[in-house]
């Protein structure tokens, strides 16, 4: 919502800004803030080393993230990114592997990306096509996709990648790259597009959007096409990180990833949401994890505050709204 | 008997308000209101959007809270916090948008909330329930078994178990906001004579209509509301319709419908410009043919279910069609689908604003850029002229004449019904349509924009655009085209042009007897 | 029509399951055995009665991850009070008190605070998840056999388990059908500020809808108690989507104001149950089980939604 | 319109800071740990678990932390809740605060050669408890016991019981979850030891558990449906011995060793329950991991490393097949044994 302010409702569109605004950076403050608070306890919170180990952990939850909003702005969800991410890890791996015939990384890379936006083709039809609930959809290839990447591997892992691939998930500066220009693409896109544009019109009124000629079914399928794609580039980076084709890579990152966009501000019910509050929501959640790990707490500590601070922070946005915005 | 209140000898008071004050966001929208209901007695309550109505409406109901002011009702203080308060004081509403949940059956959305118990168990005395509804839906002449869902009855079925309602928590005021938005003709005087009986039963009334003629015809006494302030009350005799609306709008109206230029009348001179042979759908429309001439508004006019909106989402590609040829200027449409359609020049207003016109949680500028979005893509990235395309928006709407006090940020929720619509309309002007499809475009609306409205219309016209107007409102039609096609049942049983247009015969024909007609 | 249209809607798993059973009924004698479907039901019945829970939030529009938890939380505390020698029943009184803690929890942060019941359930996941680890030290706990004897227990040569299962469904259906409270659920769920608007205290409801998610949790976790005699960190995890995919299978709605127990969610969590033990019967490869199960829904679903599209028509 | 330009530069900038801020020191190699004095102060040593939701994972856990205690070292802890990603990130959250070195239980075998590498470009010694890691140039030292061997021969132990009775046995396996390697390492120990053998063991079903204790339990029951004369049944992992047990019982088939009907059981891991089972004399044999051993030799290993010493890649735990047999003189061995209370 571009802000033009009309002079004669000057004092009451200002406050709406502001309130705005509040709402638009309050994780990003919530993260700052804790960071700044737990630096003097947890040791070696400020290093760059943890930064740097912080952002590799970050950028590949923040790409799927990226997909899962475009989705979720649709009023949709998918629930199968991270079975993407583990079926396009072993299919590139088998590729570029011996077993694969070494195929060269470049192509192993394209394939992967290929067959992430695939499958997110297969959702995004059966949803637009069918009409059926996203979420049980999404939910259905979540199994049956993982249990694919499963069978086709037998359990083993693959291992004994080409460097060349392992460079995309090591070497940040090129993850790095990558990622902010997702980032920054797909914020525009949204903002800077009329694809963007009908996103958001297609979550708020499906039906007043038809009408206005809208192509409803295009967008809502290219949102799943998006998400697809998105999990496998975030799939290509973790097998070069953890140098595996693994058949149950990122099985427990399904709900970080949900949880973090939904922090962010992201509606469940779609027509809201942003890339920059989705990152805002994905970096609150990895400096949180990062900070918990490095104080060495136990795991039922770092599962509590993990819980008790999500809360928090969603106290916090509601407690706003209704005391800054009020309810009109 | 008159409002006021030095007259009146407090007994026959029922209900009454003094200085009731509301403001949002510091913007004062009740300024002092006064007036009040005699027991028995029925009071039009008139007024423009965001005039205050609803506020009103909303304070009586318990929703919301007046500043200042006090309310006493039945003789005694009535400061509702919420609906229950005002059920349990006896007051009902009959809202413009339908408060009955489609989901559940009819004895149940009656007894919501009051659910008649077996004896001392949890559980619900169906038997009793439905004794009762059938009861309550007798008096309201509605003879449908109380297990029915909602979500199966027509609008003017539902405004009867609205009603039905108000009955079954014994009110003895009921509101009406806008009753009559969603009904047929026939509907329409169904519920006038349910209301005559239920004032003979001693019932008091708040009407709340922009169909003046209804006010005229059912109240004893009138209140004119104008930004917040009581500007006028009386009884019904001491009004004239032109008193009324200048009283409303603030300045003097001598007409309700603008002066269409004479040649355009029965202007079967501009050449066609949208062509409909033998559109069919089985169960929808039959062999619908028609043509719609440049420059022409072209009224189409009917009872509810006659198929009106029905084909009206046929042309528009929004509805499938079994048989029968649509030509745009000569060219024959294979593809019926809005983006088809809108790139060709037709536009399409639906009648339902909230459900199919708008994004209501969008803000204004969106809304209206909507349909004409990718005119202000670049491609191949369709990347957006944000400065044209705030430059079109700015420019639709002083065109539309959109209230001035509405940002173009501010989500369109919170917009009058009046500017909501002034904004679908902008959205479809923007589009430059050769073809405008407006499907009740005036409903739930205040004079003013009514007015604003019409002389749109005609303007569009004017410069050669094909407007086809779908109406409930016969007199609507009459005072705005050029020519009215009549339809019964999905069938068009009737054209007339101006010069023929005659009251009796468009509803004979609608109804398919001379008997029924009704003045 | 529409009306018998609209159940027919709710019976759409029933075609898919009569189907399942015939298939496997095919591939192994023993399968139809009166023995081996009661087997069914008593498998069945924990993450069952989680979904009748469930059936409660979704219809009423929400959504409530954290029943697995509650479940982990409620048992590891009855577990560690059983191997201190408390009473069994004071136990299960207890695991009841904890659940309803739990729901109560979730309840006021989302009436009261108004935050999305995803984000206050999925804390609450987390919260409940971190409890339990910590009250059982991680540790798997073996609890006295009371727990198995009131799991193995037979009444009219029918295990325990499944009339746990089957009174929660009923009284469950009762409520929703024919009390005030069940009525108002569907209102709420499909508009609640219509809900409010029509004189229904939509908080009283909500908060009622997530303590009843909260109950039949302790319900489900005695019953998975009575099953396994013990405890251990993974207990009830995953619980919560099972319990969603059954409640969507048995035709209610995510968005609330549609939907039923009986047939709806007693259906989806029996459809798929039946199908894991056909699975089984029949020796089938074990890395086939999720896609199958995935596909069996899918097509339950897809059915459902094309009787729904016919109805429309 | 400000709002909306502000996100990409905010992004930037962040990311930008965090980048430039890394890069400044990262090179040429990550290690901010400050320069320690061997002896002179107390040594931290990080402890990195992929998950505590097993009595194993928690003994093993405990073995360490005494074995860290009794030499009087400072112990770090980290459980990466069984997510790689996120337990490189812990592993070099250690690197960060400059440990003196890094025990690993690492999630699988390769997943951790990425830690590894970490571990060794801050030159801090690394060793795998429990877990190997694929051959790599990589340098670490693992302490392990072979899922594969211990469980043929638990399996072997259990044939030659069936082999007495002289008759044909039904068999069932319980298998784990299906992504786990631990879980396929002992499936293919099973069936190794299961070939050959058809003459008295005829595998009739295959139940993936998914490590859940109720689908093991719904497995086993409907398996025991199925085929009803099934007299020999392993498990994965010993923690699903509740359900399997559970199961018996509904079927009337949980019978000590020596009475009529009895089911042959056998295991892995060697828990608090196994122990009873075996004490009561309803388990025939379970293969036991020797926690004490590897905690031990692990945390030597390191020690070892840090003065330079050369120590192997791998340092094989034995472990040993604990049954009826050897019951009282193993016992003491068996971690299972000891934290029963």
């Amino acid at each position: 919502m571009a802000a033009t302010p009309v002079t004669n409702l000057e004092s009451r569109t200002t406050t709406r800004l502001r309130s705005l605004c509040l709402s638009e950076y309050l994780v990003l403050a919530l993260t700052v803030l804790m960071f700044a608070a737990l630096a003097p306890f947890t040791p070696g919170l400020g290093t760059s080393a943890n930064l740097l180990n912080a952002l590799g952990y970050l950028l590949p939850l923040f790409i799927v993230a990226v997909g899962m909003t475009l989705v979720m702005i649709t009023g949709g969800i998918d629930l199968s990114v991270t079975s993407i991410i583990a079926l396009t890890s072993v299919v590139g791996a088998k590729l570029m592997t011996s077993d694969g015939g070494g195929t060269p990384a470049i192509i192993g890379v394209l394939v992967m990306l290929a067959l992430g936006a695939g499958l997110g083709a297969l959702n995004g039809a059966v949803i637009t096509m069918l009409r059926l609930p996203a979420f049980i959809v999404t939910l259905a290839s979540m199994m049956f996709l993982s249990g694919f990447a499963v069978w086709l591997t037998q359990s083993k892992n693959i291992y004994g990648l080409p460097g060349s691939f392992l460079a995309l998930g090591q070497r940040l500066p090129i993850a790095f790259a990558l990622t902010a220009a997702l980032g920054v693409a797909a914020h525009l896109m949204l903002r800077r597009t009329v694809f963007g544009r009908w996103l958001y019109a297609v979550g708020q009124n499906a039906t007043a959007a038809h009408i206005s000629g809208v192509p409803v079914r295009a967008m809502t399928f290219a949102a799943y096409v998006a998400s697809g794609l998105c999990a496998a580039l975030a799939s290509v980076m973790l097998t070069g990180r953890l140098e595996t084709g693994s058949p149950v890579l990122g099985r427990e990152i399904l709900l970080d990833i949900i949880g973090a966009t939904v922090v962010g501000g992201t509606s469940l019910f779609g027509g809201m949401g942003k890339i920059a509050w989705t990152f805002f929501g994905v970096l609150f959640l990895t400096v949180l994890d990062n900070a918990l790990n490095l104080l060495s707490l136990s795991q039922f500590s770092i599962t509590i505050t993990k819980g008790a601070v999500i809360l928090f922070a969603a106290v916090l946005d509601a407690v706003r709204n209704r005391f800054v915005v009020g309810r009109s | 008997m008159t409002t006021n209140k030095e007259q009146r000898t407090a007994n026959s008071e029922l209900l009454s308000l003094r200085g009731i004050e509301k403001a949002f966001f510091g913007i004062k929208v009740l300024k002092g209101v006064s007036f009040s209901v005699p027991a028995g007695g029925m009071v039009g309550l008139v007024g423009e959007n965001g005039a205050g109505k609803s506020t009103l409406v909303n304070i009586l109901g318990g929703n919301l809270q007046p500043e200042a002011g006090t309310l006493r009702f039945a003789g005694a203080d009535y400061a509702p916090q919420n609906p229950q308060d005002a059920a349990r004081r006896g007051i009902a509403f009959i809202h413009q948008e339908l408060n009955l949940f489609p989901n559940l059956s009819i004895a149940e959305n009656i007894f919501l909330t009051r659910f008649p118990r077996a004896g001392t168990t949890p559980f619900i005395h169906r038997g009793e329930m439905h004794e009762r509804a059938a009861e309550l839906l007798r008096k309201v002449g509605l003879e449908i078994p109380s297990h029915r869902l909602v979500k199966t009855l027509s609008a003017g079925e539902r405004q009867l178990v609205e009603i039905a309602k108000a009955l079954s928590i014994e009110a003895r005021l009921i509101i009406f906001d806008e009753p009559t938005t969603s009904l047929s003709e026939r509907e329409t005087t169904r519920l006038f004579a349910l209301i005559a009986r239920l004032r003979a039963r001693g019932l008091a009334m708040i009407y709340i209509s922009h169909t003046l003629a209804d006010v005229f015809r059912l109240c004893d006494d009138i209140v004119v509301l104008r930004d917040g302030e009581v500007v006028g009350s009386g009884a019904t005799k001491t009004f004239t319709t032109e008193k009324l609306v200048s009283l409303m709008v603030g300045r003097t109206m001598n007409q309700l419908f603008p002066e269409r230029r004479a040649e355009a009348f029965g202007s079967e001179e501009g050449a066609p410009i949208l062509e409909v042979r033998d559109v069919s759908q089985s169960g929808v429309a039959e062999n619908i043919s028609f043509s719609l001439h440049r420059g022409e508004v072209l009224g189409l006019s009917g009872l509810m279910g006659a198929g009106r909106s029905e084909l009206a989402r046929i042309l528009f590609g929004l509805d499938p069609r079994e048989r029968g040829e649509v030509r745009l200027a000569g060219e024959v449409l294979h593809h019926l689908s809005p983006p088809n359609l809108i790139e060709r020049g037709v536009a399409f207003l639906t009648e339902n604003r909230r459900s199919e016109g708008l994004c209501l949680d969008a803000a204004v500028a969106d809304n209206l850029a909507l349909v004409t979005l990718p005119q202000h893509g670049r491609t191949p990235l369709r990347w957006l002229l944000r400065d044209s395309l705030q430059a079109a928006v700015t420019r639709i709407r002083s065109v539309v004449q959109l209230d001035s006090k509405t940002s173009d940020t501010q989500p369109v929720r919170t917009l009058s019904g009046g500017n909501q619509q002034k904004v679908v309309l902008g959205k479809w002007l923007l589009s430059k349509p050769k073809v405008l499809i407006l499907d009740e475009p005036t409903r739930g609306i205040d004079v003013g924009a009514k007015f604003e409205i019409y002389r749109l219309i005609h303007g569009l016209a004017d410069q050669g655009v094909g407007v086809l107007v779908i109406s409930s409102e016969l007199e609507e039609l009459m005072g705005l085209c050029d020519r009215i096609l009549v339809m019964r049942s999905g069938c068009l049983v009737d054209d007339l042009p101006r010069v023929q247009f005659d009251r009796e015969r468009i509803l004979a024909a609608a109804l398919g007897t001379a008997k029924e007609v009704k003045s | 029509m529409n009306r018998a249209g609209q159940r027919l809607l709710d019976f759409a798993p029933l075609l898919l399951f009569v189907a399942v059973l015939a298939f496997f009924g095919m591939q192994s004698g023993k399968f139809l055995e009166p023995r081996n479907l009661v087997n069914i039901v008593v498998q069945a019945s924990s993450t069952g009665i989680v979904a009748v829970g469930m059936t409660f939030v979704l219809l009423s529009a929400g959504v409530d991850l954290s029943v697995g938890a509650i479940m982990f939380v409620a048992a590891a505390i009855a577990g560690k009070m059983a191997l201190a020698g408390s009473p069994l029943a004071l136990a299960l009184l207890v695991m009841v008190g904890v659940s309803l803690i739990f729901g109560a929890f979730n309840a006021f942060f989302i009436t009261r605070v108004r935050v999305a019941a995803f984000i206050v359930t999925l804390a609450t996941l987390f919260i409940g998840r971190g409890l339990g680890l910590r009250i059982t030290e991680t540790r798997a706990m073996n609890l006295p056999d009371s727990f198995l004897q009131l799991g193995a227990a037979k009444v009219l040569s029918v295990p325990l388990p499944a009339w746990l299962f089957a009174v929660v469904l009923v009284v469950a259906h009762l409520v929703l059908t024919r009390t005030p409270l069940g009525r108002q659920i569907f209102a709420v769920g499909h508009d609640v500020e219509m809900a409010k608007k029509a004189g229904i205290r939509t908080g009283r409801i909500l908060a009622t809808v997530y303590l009843i998610s909260g109950a039949c949790a302790a319900i489900a976790a005695m019953v998975t108690l009575g099953q396994l005699g013990a405890v251990s960190p993974k207990f009830g995890e995953q619980k919560e989507f099972a319990a969603i995919t059954a409640a969507i299978l048995g035709g209610t709605s995510l968005f609330g104001g549609r939907g039923s127990v009986l047939p709806g969610t007693l259906l989806g969590t029996v459809l798929i149950q039946t199908i894991e033990n056909g699975l089984v019967m029949t020796n089938a490869n074990p890395y086939l089980y999720s896609m199958i199960i995935s596909a069996v829904i899918f097509a339950a679903v897809l059915l459902e939604s094309l009787r729904n599209r016919a109805l429309k028509l | 319109m400000k709002r909306i330009t502000s996100f990409p530069l905010t992004f930037v900038a962040l990311f930008g800071a965090l980048l430039c801020g890394g890069c400044g020191k990262s090179d040429p190699d990550g290690n901010t740990s400050p320069p320690s004095a061997p002896g002179a102060k107390k040594l931290n040593i990080g402890v990195a678990f992929e998950t505590l939701q097993t009595e194993y994972w928690v003994a093993g856990f405990e073995a360490i932390k005494a074995e860290l205690k009794k030499r009087d070292i400072t112990m770090l802890e980290a459980v990466a809740d069984q997510d790689a990603s996120r337990q490189l990130q812990q592993v070099k959250t250690f690197i960060t605060r400059g440990v003196d070195g890094i025990i690993l239980v690492p999630k699988d075998a390769k997943t951790c050669i990425p830690m590894i590498r970490a571990a060794n470009e801050a030159r801090i010694p690394i060793v795998l408890f429990n877990r190997p890691a694929d051959k790599t140039d990589a340098v670490s030292t693992a302490v392990v016991a072979d899922n594969r061997t211990l469980t043929r021969d638990t399996v072997a132990y259990m044939i030659e019981q069936a082999k007495k009775t002289g008759t044909k046995h039904k068999a069932m396996v319980v298998l784990g979850d299906l992504g786990d390697i631990n879980a396929i390492g002992r499936r293919d120990g099973f069936e190794d030891a299961v070939k050959g053998n058809e003459s008295v063991i005829q595998v009739v079903s295959r139940v993936p558990s998914e490590w859940n204790q109720e689908k093991a339990q719904a497995g086993v029951a409907n398996a025991l449906q199925a085929n009803p004369d099934i007299s020999f049944i392993f498990t994965s992992s010993d923690f699903l011995f509740p359900s399997i047990t559970s199961a018996l019982k509904a079927a009337g088939r949980y019978k000590k060793i020596g009475e009529p009907g009895h089911v042959i059981l056998g295991g892995f891991d060697g828990d608090a329950t196994a122990y009873q089972m075996l004490k009561d004399g309803y388990l025939d044999a379970t293969g036991v991991q020797d926690v004490y051993f590897e905690a031990q030799q692990s945390v030597q290993a390191l020690l070892d490393r840090r003065e330079g010493k050369t120590v192997g890649e791998l340092i094989l735990d034995p472990g040993f097949v604990i049954h009826q047999g050897n019951l009282n003189e193993m016992a003491p061995r068996m971690w299972g044994a000891n934290i029963k209370k």
